[in-house]
């Protein structure tokens, strides 16, 4: 197995994989490995009506809500951190009725994309009984069981593996059309490493019909094989990688670079007010070609100050105020 | 005596209500520097982990956000949420977690998904996160809020988190195995919940704080008649918070 | 945290960790990583009505079968691969009605630690529907509810987010008493490190009430935490740390040794009639005080021509007829 | 022309129904076989996994079980069971299984549990393993058979691995989303399954069998009328099975 016809540019992949519509998860966290680069792309290239499914999503998610490509979602975080506490264009978003959104939390996400990794039908925890996310619903009866929308959010059931009124929640799996992420190297074989925290990444590829990566590096088969224990995916459950170094900007991407305090700062300003917001999206994004053109417009002295410490995987007394 | 600020002053005493060996699941902000001091100061054998896999890392900078890189380095164990969910809930450790909210009723259930209508919010918040796992599967929960009469409220918009949901037994009749808020820790005092009816009460007052400005505060109705006054932070807590924990401030913010 | 007080040898280990009656679970995968030094120990001990619950397990299962330590099992599979496609003591005891047994697949298996790890009340799949795995209880009504035996052994329900009339089968989560693992490395400061295939030992160390970890190899902590990606578990979900080289002997430990196919043939051969496999545990287990001296027991020639490849991991061109 | 032994036919036999890019769920024995005879001379591009979580190793000697050390060695990924098992059913994914078993009835439905009654068995086997699981998770699922009269069975003692259950669409019915058998690969010749009754029938003797042979050898009236028969191995199939894959002989035994 090789890249031959799955190496691409960001341009191809998303044209090839990503349709308006899409069910759609993000790999990543708040701010450390957000799949940008496609995300850039994404936008770019106007998809619209996107049904996003996040745990905790931060930056990536926050632009597409912006530039207006999502229509529902279900999510349990949106934020970035310290950077902003609620993601700016995703509140504004949901207090304008611009989103279609239900909340659930993180377990329950990630037992959900781990049940539909696993084809499981559903999955049966304890976590939230009796919350309002258990009660409340957040999309309209009518869009139920429609598309990928769940006929139900949730069933609560007696356990029977218990005494009688021990209940349980159970999940529908989630099963998204694509998953993106961003990941440190891959193999010539199509072989995912992802190093340090790989928060649900696994789950959503291994849960999704299609799957697209971008990363820092390609590396040889030979290389990558050489420790197997630290492998994340196999070729074969891959359709695209895309070669984009720092393809993970503003968020971070450990041993690589740390997030870019900055930016950040920068964009949760800009991003409180449509005017400026929509300047952010003209410079960073429609006026550039690809992520290439992004990168370079970036100040060279800011991406040197986030470059990572080789042993401790981040950018050690980085200004972070 | 020095001077502090409200936020030291929190940190420092959810710090002092860890226990030494207690596995900390801790988010960002006060959490943070509430664990870390405690580990630094009379509990360090205690271990801190993130809901985002990041179990017991070295921590010699503050991480800004639980996917922070600094989560990641020197740890014991690098996973990822199902991991670290696993360790939330597991029955063998006495979990504790940190949690803020927006909202809070007399019982300890939190909101921080949306106030108004949640489908027609007037403001919206971040979301669950884990708090919900958190509060659902923990051993303890120890609260941060902003002593505001908004926020102490009888009811809250949207119930995001459990906390001892109607009082008396209904967490455990609701199914869950264990858990519930055991303090909330705000910026001016310290509540805990009755033993029987978990509702919320006084327990310490900060110095220079009355009982009458906490009731004040507070939406609802407190028996106050148990509380007594923190002992103010020593040199020894400052000194640790302000040179070790947090020494460029990022979570302390300006200096009192 | 350090391993004050969990540092332990093997009988110190067995007789805090483990007891008559208890349900234990085994680490390793037929013939790779079984826990031998743990297990001597308790076969030394004289451990009785042991409930173990296995996915596919092989000589350490079938040692303790054989010592007549069981007296209830739930496995997937007996076998050793070639060496033994099915457990000769295994086979003898379900033969002769010695032993309460009840089958799952390994997915379930899998699945129901899974479940136990993460706190989960149950787990649904569609695995083995229609199939008497479904249909036909092993373990007898009366002991039904009783202990650690679940009250059913799994319920077939429709899936409340599918059209009616999908079935799937819902599977009681584990919790083992104990599990015992034996490991690559554990660090000072109690982490442990598993190379190769982990099987699903992370699953069944994370649902049970205790854990012991046998390794080959203490290193400082500082070492193990240079690399936190490829770490097993935290030192906190472990209760006793035994220092056992070759601990998993004739189990191979991948990195470190491979199988013993003399040992294992030999093993196979007396395994089959009472008199000579009484014999085997006389000179290889009552007859030694720990397991070291089972070691000094074995040929040294043997011992060196199964050391790993350092590259490969196990011993190329290793005669294995 | 050169001889060659039952096993060397079976494993050439199985080899030659796995497609290219085909992602094959492996054993021990002729499982392991079949799929690197198979990887080797048509199928470059198939992948090999274990149950155990073994990703497409390298494979440069011969495995004797799943959890041998040369299933972990210059893989794309070392994992284990539970990630093994999601690639096993992998919508996305054509998983094939290689199955052995104790007996089969006329649907393909597979014992290798125990033979007699279940709570008092006369033969007790290992039991599923994963075979249960492939058969009712794989996209496809190729069985070894001894071909015997006591094998090829009415009725199996306990069914332990499903195939087309009770023919027609009741493999459907039950809840399976897909798979089923695809083929027997016996000593005797290859076996499948009619479209639409799902009941076995003969597709192929080997060289030198009979029709009769195998219609006395199968405890049920078989289907002949479509029998072909099957191409002897050629040189290289042979040379390949011999010297690269199996030199040893581990699997393959004594030579014809």
């Amino acid at each position: 197995m090789d890249l031959t016809g799955k190496l691409m540019t960001a341009k191809q992949a998303v044209e090839k994989f990503v349709h308006s519509g899409d069910q759609v998860s993000l790999g990543g966290f708040t701010l450390s490995r957000n799949p940008m680069s496609l995300v850039h792309e994404i936008i770019r290239q106007g998809l619209k009506d996107l049904y996003l499914v996040c745990h905790s999503q931060g930056q990536a998610m926050d632009l597409l809500v912006g530039a207006g490509c999502v229509g529902r979602m279900e999510i349990a975080y949106g934020g970035l951190g310290r950077f902003a506490p609620t993601c700016v264009r995703f509140r504004r978003a949901v207090q304008q009725g611009d989103l279609s959104l239900e909340d659930y939390s993180n377990y329950q996400m990630s037992l959900r994309f781990w049940a539909g990794a696993m084809g499981l039908p559903m999955i049966a925890t304890k976590t939230g009984l009796n919350t309002d996310i258990v009660k409340k619903d957040g999309f309209s009866p009518e869009d139920r069981g429609k598309g990928k929308v769940p006929g139900l959010k949730l069933a609560v059931q007696d356990n029977p593996f218990a005494e009688p009124g021990d209940k349980v929640v159970l999940l529908p799996a989630l099963n998204p059309d694509v998953t993106l992420l961003h990941a440190q190297q891959v193999g010539t074989d199509g072989t995912v490493r992802i190093k340090g925290l790989s928060f649900a990444d696994l789950e959503q590829a291994r849960a999704a019909d299609r799957v697209i990566v971008s990363c820092e590096e390609i590396v040889p088969k030979e290389q990558i094989r050489q420790d197997p224990d630290q492998n994340a995916l196999p070729g074969f459950l891959v359709d695209a990688v895309v070669h984009a170094p720092l393809g993970a900007h503003p968020t971070a991407c450990h041993y690589f670079y740390d997030y870019d305090p900055q930016h950040l700062k920068m964009y949760g300003k800009v991003a409180k007010e449509n005017e400026s917001f929509q300047a952010y999206l003209d410079k960073w994004i429609y006026g550039c070609r690809d992520f290439e053109e992004y990168l370079a417009k970036l100040d060279p002295a800011a991406l040197e100050r986030i470059k990572a410490d080789p042993v401790l995987g981040y950018a050690p007394g980085l200004d972070r105020r | 005596m020095a001077d502090y600020t409200d936020k030291e002053m929190m940190a420092l005493c959810a710090g002092r209500l860890v226990p030494n060996g207690a596995v900390l699941f801790a988010g960002t902000g006060l959490s943070m520097l509430a664990a870390t001091v405690a580990k630094r100061i009379h509990a360090p054998e205690s271990v801190v982990f993130f809901e985002t896999g990041g179990i017991d890392p070295a921590l010699d900078e503050l991480p800004l956000a639980v996917a922070d890189p600094r989560v990641m380095s020197g740890s014991a164990m690098n996973a990822g949420l199902i991991e670290a969910f696993s360790i939330l809930g597991h029955r063998r450790l006495s979990t504790i977690a940190f949690l803020g909210a927006a909202q809070i009723d007399p019982y300890g259930n939190l909101n921080s998904t949306a106030l108004g209508d949640y489908r027609h919010p007037k403001v919206r918040f971040p979301g669950s996160g884990g708090a919900c796992d958190a509060a659902s599967l923990a051993w303890g929960v120890i609260i941060f809020m902003q002593h505001e009469k908004k926020r102490f409220v009888p009811k809250v918009d949207y119930l995001t988190s459990p906390g001892w949901l109607d009082g008396g037994d209904s967490r455990q009749k609701a199914g869950f195995k264990r858990g519930g808020p055991l303090a909330v820790v705000t910026n001016l005092g310290i509540l805990k919940f009755h033993p029987e009816t978990k509702h919320m009460y006084l327990a310490e007052v900060y110095p220079g704080v009355s009982v009458e400005e906490v009731q004040e505060k507070t939406g609802f109705e407190l028996d106050v008649s148990q509380a007594v006054e923190t002992p103010a932070p020593n040199e020894q807590e400052l000194r640790i918070l302000r040179e070790e924990v947090d020494p460029q401030r990022l979570i302390l913010g300006p200096a009192a």
